[in-house]
């Protein structure tokens, strides 16, 4: 692959941090220990690594709901995200947010949002910053292909359009929102196919491939750094698990052997893996021990979040009420 | 045993209530169709077989487009339909304002009575499940503000049912919001028999007769004043609850009326406080029912501050039994 | 011309009753008898007749602020909008709408909107109404091309798509929003573009010519009719006047010889008098006289529209306080 | 002669007040920009010179996008700019509610204090002038019910001014609301002294003392309260006008301290009645001062209806100085 080694095995890490994170959540939801269901990421992790490592980490970020790769793959710590998830005093947000709310501003991570949609013209408007204080910055935007839909998303591509802003706009479109197939809520098949009523460029990737959805969002970080403005990525791809990690729907919409394809030929950690090792890096091969040393890695990463998240204390409650205003602290 | 079961056999909570409801009414009336996100799979559990039995013209889901939804249910409304809108939950709402304040509710004022929207919008305040701050919001206040809107606010499955059946018949648009912390056992009650079940708007209800204090509650808060009610009761404390189930119109000589008696009024909201339907009725009886007086008039709400995640922050911030009865007897002078 | 000598006729008619229309607005509000500013279709009256004589009667119709020229070519009487202007009891909203909410529920007209932009979904939803009532109706759909950047349109141009629905979104582009010329808040020049971004034709006409505006509404309406769907018709006309009669913004903002160049080289009205004299109508020759006599009668019909808005008495005061609910009758 | 002119020249009103608040802040502060629709051609009268002076990089038209902008300032805030955005009028706001309370209101606090939103966003409440209902509202109630944001609605042009430049320092999100019956000579003061007049959020001013009815004024509701105050004067009654000027924070310690001196208290508000800035007051003021309260606390605002458009309509359903000389004498009951 075109890629050089160290940032082929980046991706792969941190796909696998969002894998194994999000696999220990679905444990901690068994145990009892989630205070709340959770939006998988999983099978949309090569699109989500794929996005932000083209960027760098004071690059700035807006995500939605399915939330935790997002800021996993910007090189958050998993301990403040495990922490967040649990409710605790040692969460980013310090239990405030949870899991669809997780923020950590110092890589950039301005915040996920609940509301579907509504995080998007915030990424617009990091990208403002970045151009009026000249610091060369660009803003990631992570929304799905139902967010496509939102009003606001429209309005915000234009703006960032006509003010030629640093921002890269990325569709995840996992084909699915909620209960309901992308086309018989949208009315064109691929999402990119809007960027030419907004003078934009707009591609889709296989969401799948982390090397293509890096490649197109290098080339769109590029552009918007040369100050020619916002890009459309779409990535397809797929959400492996239900909405949410713990929602019962009462009627089945979507078709298991559907499912069941996409994990066994589309995957994109093993199908990752197996490119590494058939092809190797640009700068030479990648042997199996090496992947496999980041996996144990990894692993011990995330066992480590999980016992420090369950070793955090709660909030007190007095916490609930701090917050709410930016208050100056009086001088001594 | 068996009078227990037939008894619980018996009971109506709120997800059936709505089932019910929309069931009888598009039975009832071809020109009501279903609109909402993810209607179809019945995510929210009150929509079963809904697509079998009226099809997929009066059975739709919608996308991700809140303002267009409400928008949409405001023309076809003026163009000769009854939609209900499955909006799901009341933080979604804000997506939609301006088509609830400049079309839904001004169409019909703006235009000199032209216009008339049949037409109902459902959500959820889906509070105090650890969803925090972006699908936790009350906002009925902030509609209670426009004018042209009615409003319901029902505590318990019977009323909701009755409520909403009237709500689509009405020729006017209706917001229905549903109490989420209702959706279990909470909100349960008494079946009623057929499906002729109607609650006109506008009437209050007294779930307990008293003579010290009123207790007015809104939404979850008549549990919560029941449940005070209660327990004040073996203190011999005798407390009066109504429900108004409809903040618009709100039934004020009800409220006046009990409130006339106990001279006494604590109002349980779970909206954030300022410019809250706690603070409306207070205002509102200080300025009819001065006289009747014999204590300030006591809002037990949720504190202003958006909902945190943490299971550890979160409860403490809205209105709770204990609240309600140290209320209570803040005005009955039964401590400080 | 390919149109039958009837309906250009009506064209032109329809054309000068909004022209005639508004040249009397001017002079009300010269002799301080209207209330507040007016928003002037003077310039678009072709863009506007053709697409509403492309619909029926009992078609729907929604629009926006600049909203005389939408109910006028609809078929409402002039009497009543008129006396709307005026706030008089006799106006078609009673005088509790004027100027920008202008509504006539007689022809299809489900009101105009203030907030720009605000009535693009009301319009999708008489469309609703229409397909699930199988009623064969269109709803047409009037907005500027400031509005195009609104998020609800986007909801709704994506809702009618998805949908199906006879809907006709008719974009009058008349170059500006205000003081801020459409390309600089607009990232692409002709808003039909957008049209592709929802899967349904797009097509931008010569708004200044009644003839193609008519022909490509005619050919939506028939599309919509044949349950194919909505269309985006984008006109590209001229705003003559100031944004709104009366209003005097602080900097010039457009040079004036545009505006002179439009008056001159493009007006409608005499454009479209020529052709019809030079040209004729598919059946026939037309003639001066006959067009004179047209104008001549839509002369006296709004002379006789401003002495009716005279006459009308206003409103009772209790007026303010009826219609905000629809009241049943209670049965004697 | 000389003097009267001098005196006149020294008065401030709405207008200049805007401009020369945002002109020096622009200057004190470069991460300061200002951004709205037809801000470069001056439409609304408060921007002359901007372009000129500050560039198009921090001078903007914003294209006809509401919930996209209030969203783009909120980020823009959150990455290191303190944008000034121009909504024009308050009614526009409802197209971006949902930026306003989940982004704007929600983002400090969900994040757990990590973000800061020094942010303004000022919008005229445009009544009273033949707009009708869709450029009319006065919403700020509705904003009241958020928590998170700081509301002020000045009522003169050196208030407006002070106000307005600590918001620009606030590093809080802030709406101001500028009532435009104001915009003329009604708003006009002594023009305040060099560019550093700065007035704190949460500080009531009490623009005339009396002593026997406390009359809460807010924007335009102040004029009437004056205006009313001086009638009465006439008749030997005296009353103490109270302007809160903020109503997030809300000065209630100065509410409390005249209604306790009075005994008595009308609240002039021109928002739609039900869950307006009014009953909030009147809530409150039942709650923590029940008992200096010597008689009911009167409402005077606007009524629940929306705006009609004819000049023989619109104006009876706003508070005026009638209505308020007839509250306070039902308050000191000089009349039924
Ligand atoms: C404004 C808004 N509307 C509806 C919802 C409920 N909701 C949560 S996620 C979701 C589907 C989102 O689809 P998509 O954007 O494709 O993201 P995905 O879940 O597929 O990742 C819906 C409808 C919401 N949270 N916010
Ligand atoms: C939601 C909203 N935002 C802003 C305004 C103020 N405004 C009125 S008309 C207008 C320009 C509209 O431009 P366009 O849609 O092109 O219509 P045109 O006036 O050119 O006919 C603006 C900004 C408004 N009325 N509503
Ligand atoms: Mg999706
Ligand atoms: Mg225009």
């Amino acid at each position: 692959m075109d890629l050089k080694r160290e940032l082929a095995l980046e991706l792969l890490r941190r796909m696998l941090r969002i894998r194994l994170f999000e696999e220990a959540t679905i444990d901690l939801f068994h145990a009892g220990e989630l205070p709340a269901m959770v939006h998988l990421s999983i099978g949309q992790e090569a699109a989500i690594t794929g996005a932000c490592l083209a960027t760098e980490t004071d690059d700035y970020m807006t995500g939605n709901h399915r939330s935790h790769g997002h800021p996993i793959a910007k090189g958050a710590g998993l301990d403040g995200l495990m922490a967040e998830l649990l409710g605790k005093a040692g969460g980013v947000c310090k239990g405030k947010g949870g899991s669809m709310h997780l923020a950590d501003f110092s890589v950039g991570s301005l915040g996920e949002s609940g509301i579907v949609g509504s995080a998007i013209p915030v990424a617009v408007g990091a990208g403002l910053a970045a151009d009026v204080l000249g610091t060369g910055r660009v803003a990631l935007c992570f929304f799905g292909d139902g967010a496509a839909n939102e009003g606001v998303c429209h309005e915000s591509m234009n703006l960032a359009a006509v003010w030629k802003l640093p921002v890269i706009f990325f569709c995840e479109n996992n084909g699915w929102a909620v209960s309901v197939r992308a086309t018989e809520l949208t009315s064109v098949e691929n999402i990119s196919v809007r960027a030419a009523g907004y003078g934009m460029p707009g591609v889709t990737v296989d969401g799948q491939d982390p090397v293509a959805t890096y490649e197109a969002v290098a080339a769109a970080v590029a552009r918007a750094r040369r100050g020619e403005g916002p890009s459309l990525v779409e990535a397809r791809t797929y959400r492996f698990h239900e909405h949410a990690y713990g929602l019962r729907v009462k009627n089945a919409y979507r078709d298991q052997a559907e499912v069941d394809e996409w994990w066994r030929e589309r995957d994109p950690l093993p199908l990752f893996r197996r490119r590494l090792l058939d092809e190797g890096a640009a700068d030479g091969p990648v042997d199996a021990a090496v992947l496999d040393a980041i996996e144990a890695e990894v692993r011990a990463e995330v066992g480590a979040a999980v016992e420090y998240a369950r070793q955090s204390p709660y909030p007190e409650p007095e916490e609930a009420y701090r917050d709410l205003y930016h208050v100056e602290e009086v001088p001594a | 045993m068996t009078v227990t079961s037939a008894r619980r056999a018996a009971q109506l909570g709120f997800l059936q209530a709505i089932q019910q409801a929309q069931h009888e009414e598009m039975t009832r009336d071809e020109r009501v169709i279903l609109m909402g996100q993810d209607l179809r799979a019945n995510v929210f559990g009150a929509a079963q077989g809904f697509l079998d039995d009226f099809g997929p013209s009066r059975v739709r889901d919608l996308p991700l487009s809140e303002a267009a939804s409400v928008g949409l249910a405001a023309g076809a409304a003026m163009a000769g339909l009854r939609p209900i809108v499955d909006l799901t939950v009341a933080s979604f709402m804000f997506c939609a304002m301006d088509q609830f304040v400049s079309q839904v509710a001004k169409s019909r004022y703006m235009f000199g009575g032209q216009a008339r929207l049949p037409v109902v919008f459902r959500q959820a305040l889906y509070y105090h499940g650890g969803t925090a701050a972006h699908h936790a919001d009350r906002p009925y206040p902030m509609f209670m503000n426009v004018p042209g809107l009615k409003i319901m606010v029902p505590s318990n499955g019977p009323d909701l049912k009755g409520l909403l059946k009237t709500a689509i018949r009405d020729d006017n648009p209706v917001l229905c919001f549903e109490d989420a912390t209702l959706w279990g056992r909470h909100g349960r009650g008494p079946a009623p028999d057929g499906d002729d079940h109607l609650i006109p708007f506008g009437v209050a209800s007294v779930p307990r007769e008293g003579s010290d204090v009123t207790v007015v509650g809104i939404g979850g808060g008549v549990r919560h004043a029941l449940d005070a009610a209660a327990d004040l009761a073996a203190e011999g404390v005798s407390v009066e609850v109504v429900d108004p189930r409809t903040l618009v119109p709100m039934d004020w000589p009800a409220i006046l009326a009990s409130v006339a008696k106990t001279g006494r009024c604590v109002v349980v909201d779970p909206a954030n406080r300022t410019c809250s339907a706690a603070s409306e009725i207070a205002a509102h009886l200080v300025e009819e029912g001065f006289a009747s007086l014999r204590a300030p008039v006591l809002r037990v709400t949720s504190d202003d501050m958006h909902v945190p995640f943490s299971p550890k922050l979160e409860k403490q911030i809205y209105p709770s039994k204990e609240k309600v009865v140290a209320a209570v007897r803040r005005v009955l002078g039964m401590e400080k």
